[in-house]
């Protein structure tokens, strides 16, 4: 039963995305969904870490700030591909998930949240004061990792909205696959037993640390992923990125759409992408909407929009 | 010699307001196991309506009396509106309904006020106080005595009230304080109240150092927290102790050290803290036995 | 040989000795009760055993290997199980899941094989799903599989929590008062089980205040009082002790004759 | 004193309780038995107010209990001590038994809590410690002292001998009997089917929630189905 | 109908900036379509605010360019936003007048990316031109670690040299800090300071201001063209921020500027206006804003197509001799900033109020 739900929802994300273009009018489209993909991607990782594994992180950006600057940086220093330097950040955000997560992981509550926040802090501090190397709090430029060229030699004409909207949706369907594995497998289900009693999950044989250790590395790795996607499209980057807003955002994202499920986190980054887009023809007052919304969603259904929403449908079938 | 002087002086001032900020928190989340992160916003709230009210020719102590009351109408409105409603929910909804109130609360007073710098004079005057070659501003000492103040009224009202032990038990276990015949939505109502009127408190104090405008409370929340957390969550002693902490470690670092990094240096500290005492210098351990 | 030895066990809370130098030994097969009155450090004993605590003197040792200090989860590869007083439940998750939480031993994999699903995990998985089924039936909550845990009445918790620990397929298994909510005839099926259990080789070392039930089914009976052992023996010696009856025992004739009657 | 007629509660679309009546004289030690699941504990908190009853009425003392929120069902005089326990575990037990006179504020306090410790005489030893630090057993009596702090003229009882030595569930129920002489109502759920029917005065047997057999306790204790099914003899 | 896309940070950190900017806009058009438009075709405006976040600001640029299709772009508060918007605009084809500071906006010249405020280098050089006037030659420097001061920090500190100026102290201030008496001391504490210098925008200049005059710490104090606005000095305080300087426009002296300054009409219809819509004073962002849009306005009504955005960015660039608030532009396909260092004047405050240094 499970495994059919992980197709369907496979099936639901991959013709979302393979059949969304063919009702956008202009390329603005693909650059928002793009952006909604990317976003979701790191939302994904939060959903194992916060939802499963019950873990919460006020400094994922953290991640995503390394994972950008590494497809900023490497090409320039170390003369690296684009694409390479994407794994490469995702290598050294999951080596530094996994240095700092072994200390950080052992609190508990609001404790882990300063600390994660802490961590994230540093992060963007680092990449903001540090102007020689990464162009401080302006930013630097983001080599074009030349794919879009290669496309139109082998006869493929894309625009860089188009193209990019293709390659988030691909990694995105990619990291669903990957959570939804994971979420109906051993480790899942170890990580949502450390969720709801640590002690008992421990005497059934789970590894609490290291399972606590593993949702965060995955997240991180997520999340870097997700960074470096945003820096490789947008050309342009900056320390904000890795700051607490967007920490903030993700965390908002995920608990909006719901926490457990891949499908209510793409909904949540949907949602909280185009609310600001939405709003626009409100203007002055975009940020009292934008707070309403939030409120009003986090009232009315609590789990967060999907699970709720799920929850109400299927009550009225019975 | 006085530079180190003058370092704690700027790390008391810039502490006490941190401090404030924590004290806050205390009561919502000893109440409900909630951070309200719409606390900064309540500071700002102190400082903004003070100012308009200032401005509007209503003398200082009454536009703050002023301020402090509308603010605390706020916290309860907040709780009534997004809180109460939600009741239930799991704790990270109820953090995002408060980030979300935050931002609600931002873009209504920019659409009610404006998105200026406004600042009201110091209660005391501006001529600095001069102590062995430092110098700290009589603003300074009305926050750091609010602080000290705010803190000694919370930790009678936790120690020595039975009300205080009912917010304590109304997070504790809700419905076990129902049955002992605590009226638990009158409880957070206070606790609401309370907390914002402390915020509000606070930003009436901190105005005329900080300057204020609509946006001042997302920083102010984030290190309000951080000093809470350091001192240990839902103490009063933590708050205090985490809010003069945390801003003497940011004074000295920016003295002696860099203050490029002087924020760097404090959630290092922060951390070390955290990874001998997982639950802040002063956190209560919450006993649950298996 | 015994499984589990215990050996001048002893733990302090803020100076209060709560467990003080106990010891015994459980052999495979056996049913070994620990009694006392509330308080008397059962509960504590169970959690150093199982690890939780870091017991503060002595030594538990598991088929001759020192373990003290060793951490639950590898004292549960090593084949200790244990059910908890103070329930312990994965609230949020099914019925089955949290039986299927117990089989994560015999589940887990690499976290690659997780990632990308390969055929190994899930045959692993199918295994532990055909075996969650059938504990659920011989704890009779199989109705309720797919139900979120937390919505059970106490009494099924209670169940699904020796459910839970027998996934593990312990060598071991810790009960600290499985009958507890449950009534008589409740109470006489938990009996059978741990009968059924203990038949097929696995140790129990259990802590219960319905003595009939501790009277009924236990090889060797430990008594604690105040942290510390005051009388151990076969069920009859223990029962006549003086110091178990007016420490804990009582005067109950009256209430067995009327049982009896 | 207490009259349930046609109770219903649900949790979510699942109704637990079918449809109850029930009855509870003043002075009287009512017990309600019945399997696991049966209902026993929803039954409770739909009569102290912490899960909302879909149907039915509940009167109690003359008034109905409809539209009285949980807090002031105690300042009616109805007194709870919950499954599960239910303390504040992070608070100490000193102050876990004030907090069970909260609306009191006069001298009768501290004698009561006096009476409560000299009942249970580990909790004076651990007064100052945190209640989450008690054994299963001495919170359990917590639990009970706490409910009494209350001054209840009725007291629900959710398995009280839950967790206890056989020497404190024997003076539990001498508790339950002495509060009887103190004009205390008393209804007793407890799966300790034959301590509860040798004090109580009547019973209820309940069964996927609905009550199905009901009378005098020294005639439930002399019924063969219920000696079968609950009793286990 | 003329359609021109705006993307200003209107709220967020740098609200500072784009606040002033997109109300200054929005009246302009208000005013400009009131008169007839441009050559008869009213300008329909799109402003979005983009928060500050270069992220959106991009999204926003995208949006414009391909859903509203405009023809034009004004905005990019930041250094940040600018980068982000411009590299949509350079791709599409579409001029953009930049509102940001940083010189690497146009410097190397991109073909459709113009901007009006002066770069961070030549405020730099126009305070230490007037350090240099003074005597002064060593100089603690206090900067705000947001991108405004950064990027101020980095300029002054290359071009510091050229004037004969050291910088014998760098400290920073985080933008929401409370007190930064500590990096003033440390300053004071430095061997031969002989002035402070401030480079930031938002409330840390105002508390630096004060601190100053708290710690008695009586040397120079120079400010940036960050806070060049009368509210500055009521937050700072008429005490502690008298005698300080600044390289400010024409705008903050509207009312002391002669009638036969080239500035004076601009200056004051501006201002005027500006204070009369919203109740509220000018501010040098506003200005720059203004400038931008005068000079589109002025490229569009030149322009062969008015719907053509190269023909556009053609006329802009053939600009010259613009007068704006900010200073004479005058652009080219070398120079797509077009305003030298006489644009800035050395301000002082004098008995609370803005004076020109003579
Ligand atoms: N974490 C703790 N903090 C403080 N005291 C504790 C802690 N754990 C146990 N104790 C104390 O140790 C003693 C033994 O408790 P334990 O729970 O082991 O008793 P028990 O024999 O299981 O009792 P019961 O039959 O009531 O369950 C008790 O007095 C208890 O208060
Ligand atoms: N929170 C809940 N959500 C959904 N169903 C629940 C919930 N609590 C109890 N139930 C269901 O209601 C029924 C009655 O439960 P209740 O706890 O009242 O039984 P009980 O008679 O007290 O049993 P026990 O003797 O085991 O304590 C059970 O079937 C149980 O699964
Ligand atoms: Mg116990
Ligand atoms: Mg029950």
């Amino acid at each position: 039963m499970a495994g059919r739900g992980k197709w369907i929802s496979l099936a639901v994300l991959a013709l979302l995305i393979g059949l969304l273009p063919l009702v956008f009018p202009s390329g603005y489209y693909f650059r928002v969904g793009a952006l909604i993909f990317v976003n979701a991607l790191s939302v994904i990782g939060l959903v194992i870490l916060i939802g499963y594994a019950g873990q919460i992180s006020l400094g994922h950006a953290g991640f995503a700030g390394i994972g950008a600057y590494a497809c900023a940086l490497a090409p320039e220093h170390l003369g690296l591909h684009p694409l390479l330097s994407l794994v490469l950040g995702a290598g050294i955000s999951a080596a530094m998930a996994a240095l700092i997560g072994k200390p950080i992981l052992r609190l508990k509550g609001y404790y882990l949240a300063v600390a994660t926040l802490g961590f994230g802090i540093l992060v963007s501090m680092i990449l903001t004061n540090e102007r020689a190397l990464t162009g401080g709090p302006d930013g630097m430029n983001v080599a074009d990792p030349g794919l879009r060229s290669l496309l139109r030699d082998m006869g493929w004409r894309l625009s860089g909205g188009e193209f990019w909207y293709g390659i988030s949706g691909l990694v995105l369907l990619v990291g669903a696959w990957l959570a939804l594995n994971l979420f109906d497998s051993p480790s899942g289900r170890a990580m949502r037993a450390l969720h709801g009693s640590e002690v008992a999950a421990a005497t059934v044989g789970v590894d609490v640390a290291r399972q606590k250790l593993r949702a965060f590395v995955i997240s991180a790795v997520y999340a870097s992923v997700a960074g470096s996607l945003l820096a490789l499209q947008n050309g342009y980057i900056t320390p904000d990125v890795a700051g607490f807003l967007h920490s903030v955002e993700m965390v908002t994202m995920a608990v909006l759409g719901g926490v457990g499920s891949v499908l209510g986190a793409t909904l949540g980054a949907a949602i909280l992408t185009l609310l600001p887009q939405v709003l626009t023809v409100f203007a002055e007052y975009e940020q009292l909407v934008l707070g309403l919304v939030m409120v009003l969603v986090m009232i009315f259904l609590p789990q967060g929009l999907l699970p709720s929403i799920a929850r109400r449908l299927k009550g009225r079938d019975a | 010699m006085d530079a180190l002087l003058q370092f704690l002086f700027s790390g008391l001032t810039v502490g006490a307001v941190y401090a404030l900020v924590a004290l806050g928190f205390t009561i919502i989340y000893n109440a409900s196991d909630v951070v309200n992160f719409a606390q900064g916003e309540f500071v700002m709230l102190g400082g903004m309506i003070t100012v308009f009210a200032f401005d509007a020719g209503v003398p200082l102590p009454l536009a703050a009396v002023v301020a402090i009351l509308v603010t605390a109408a706020i916290g309860v409105a907040l709780n009534k509106l997004a809180i109460e409603p939600a009741r239930g929910a799991p704790v990270v909804s109820l953090i995002i309904i408060t980030i979300g109130a935050s931002i609600l609360i931002r873009g209504a007073t920019q659409l009610v006020f404006d998105k200026q710098l406004h600042r009201f004079p110091a209660f005391s005057g501006d001529d600095p106080i001069r102590v062995l070659g430092a110098t700290i501003l009589p603003q300074s000492l009305w926050v750091i005595g609010g602080a000290l103040a705010v803190f000694v009224g919370l930790w009678v009202f936790f120690t020595r009230t039975l009300t205080g032990k009912a917010v304590l038990a109304t997070a504790n276990n809700r419905i076990a304080a129902q049955l002992v015949g605590i009226n638990t939505g009158w409880i957070m109502t206070l606790s609401f109240g309370l907390s914002a009127a402390i915020g509000a408190f606070a930003g009436v104090l901190v105005t005329p150092i900080t300057l204020v405008s609509y946006d001042v409370g997302v920083a102010l929340a984030l290190k309000g927290f951080a000093a809470a957390m350091l001192g240990g969550m839902g103490n009063p002693k933590g708050a205090l102790v985490g809010g003069l902490l945390l801003g003497c470690l940011e004074a000295m670092t920016a003295g002696y050290v860099s203050s490029q990094y002087k924020e760097a240096v404090a959630f290092i500290v922060i951390l070390a803290v955290l990874f001998v005492m997982p639950r802040g210098l002063f956190g209560a351990k919450t006993t649950e036995r298996v | 040989m015994s499984l589990l030895q215990v050996s001048g066990l002893g733990i302090s809370f803020g100076g209060v000795k709560a467990v003080e130098d106990v010891s015994f030994a459980v052999a495979p097969g056996e049913i070994v009760s620990v009694i006392g009155p509330n308080g008397a450090g059962k509960t504590t004993l169970f959690n150093m055993i199982s690890g939780i605590y870091l017991p503060g003197r002595g030594s538990v040792s598991l088929d001759g290997t020192d373990v003290t200090g060793v951490p639950p989860h590898r004292l549960a590869e090593m084949g200790l199980s244990r059910t908890f007083q103070n329930l312990q439940i994965f609230q949020e998750m099914t019925v089955l899941d949290n039986v299927l939480a117990g089989y994560h031993l015999s589940e887990r994999g690499s976290v690659w094989a997780d990632l990308l699903s390969l055929p190994g995990m899930r045959r692993r998985a199918a295994r532990a799903r055909a075996g969650a089924h059938q504990l659920l039936k011989r704890v009779r909550l199989d109705d309720k599989a797919d139900q979120i845990a937390g919505n059970l009445s106490y009494g099924a918790l209670k169940r699904l929590e020796i459910a839970r620990a027998l996934a593990l397929e312990p060598r071991i298994l810790l009960l600290d008062e499985p009958a507890a909510g449950c009534n008589a005839v409740e109470t006489e099926e938990i009996d059978h089980l741990i009968a059924e259990l203990s038949a097929s080789g696995i140790a129990i070392l259990l802590v219960e205040h319905d003595m009939k039930l501790v009277m009924r089914i236990s090889n060797h009976i430990v008594v604690l009082d105040h942290g510390e052992k005051i009388a151990e023996g076969e069920p009859s010696t223990v029962s006549r002790d003086p110091a178990v009856i007016a420490a804990y025992l009582g005067t109950q004739e009256e209430e067995q004759a009327d049982a009896d009657g | 004193m207490l009259t349930v007629e046609g109770l219903r509660s649900r949790y979510g679309r699942i109704e637990v309780l079918h449809g109850l009546d029930l009855k509870v004289s003043q002075g009287e030690i009512v017990t309600v038995v019945g399997a696991n699941g049966a209902g026993k504990t929803t039954l409770l908190k739909c009569l102290s107010g912490t899960q909302p009853a879909s149907d039915g009425t509940i009167v109690f003392r003359g008034q109905s209990l409809t539209a009285v929120p949980s807090h002031k069902r105690l300042k009616l005089g109805l007194a709870q001590s919950p499954e599960g326990r239910q303390i504040f575990t992070n608070l100490s037990v000193e102050e876990n038994l004030r907090l069970g006179a909260f609306l009191f504020a006069d001298d009768q306090v501290d004698r009561d809590m006096a009476d409560a410790f000299a009942m249970f005489p580990i909790l004076k030893e651990k007064r100052n410690l945190a209640a989450g630090g008690l054994s299963g057993g001495q919170q359990q009596m917590l639990a009970i002292a706490r409910a009494l702090m209350g001054r209840p003229h009725c007291l629900l009882l959710d398995e009280p001998s839950m967790g206890l030595a056989p020497l404190l569930v024997a003076q539990i129920f001498d508790v339950v009997k002495s509060l009887k002489a103190r004009d205390v109502t008393v209804l007793l759920v407890e799966q300790n089917a034959f301590g509860a029917l040798k004090i109580a005065d009547r019973g209820y047997v309940m069964e996927t929630g609905r009550i199905t057999i009901s009378g005098p306790a020294a005639d439930l204790i002399a019924d063969p189905r219920i000696r079968e099914a609950y009793l286990g003899l | 109908e003329i359609r021109l896309g705006v993307s200003v940070s209107a709220t967020g950190p740098a609200a500072f900036l784009g606040d002033p900017e997109a109300k200054t806009i929005e009246m302009l058009v208000e005013q400009l379509n009131e008169k007839g438009g441009i050559n008869g075709e009213k300008v329909a405006l799109t402003l979005y605010d983009d928060g500050g976040d270069p992220n959106k600001a991009r999204t926003f640029a995208t949006r414009l360019i391909e859903d509203d299709e405009v023809v034009a772009i004004i905005g990019g508060s930041t250094t940040g936003t600018t980068m982000s918007i411009l590299s949509v605009a350079e791709g599409e084809g579409i001029p953009f007048i930049s509102l940001a500071g940083a010189i690497s906006i146009i410097d190397p010249v991109r073909e459709y990316v113009f901007k009006t405020p002066h770069t961070d280098r030549m405020a730099c050089e126009k305070i230490f031109t007037d350090m240099q006037a003074q005597g002064i030659s060593k100089v603690g420097m206090i900067s705000g670690t947001d991108g405004f001061g950064a990027s101020m920090q980095a300029q002054c500190k290359e071009v510091a040299g050229d004037y004969g100026v050291e910088i014998v102290a760098d400290e920073t201030y985080g933008p929401q800090d409370a007190d930064m008496t500590p990096q003033l001391t440390r300053i004071r504490n430095t061997d031969g300071v002989q002035a402070v210098l401030n480079p930031g925008f938002g409330q840390g200049p105002a508390i630096v201001t004060r601190n100053v005059a708290q710690l008695g710490f009586d040397v120079p104090l120079y400010q940036s063209h960050g806070v060049a606005s009368n509210a500055f000095i009521e937050l700072a305080g008429a005490d502690s921020a008298e005698g300080l300087r600044l390289p400010g426009t024409a705008l903050l002296i509207a009312d002391s500027l002669s009638e036969d300054d080239p500035q004076y009409e601009v200056v004051t219809s501006y201002t005027k206006a500006f204070k009369a819509a919203y109740n509220q004073e000018v501010s040098t962002f506003g200005g720059y804003a203004h400038d931008a849009f005068a000079l589109m306005a002025d490229a569009i009504s030149r322009a062969d197509d008015a719907e053509d955005p190269e023909a556009i960015r053609d006329a802009l660039e053939k600009t010259s001799g613009f007068v704006g608030t900010t200073g004479t532009y005058s652009f080219s396909p070398e120079d797509h900033l077009g305003l030298d260092l006489s644009a800035f004047r050395m301000l002082e405050v004098k008995d609370g109020g803005w004076q020109p240094v003579e």
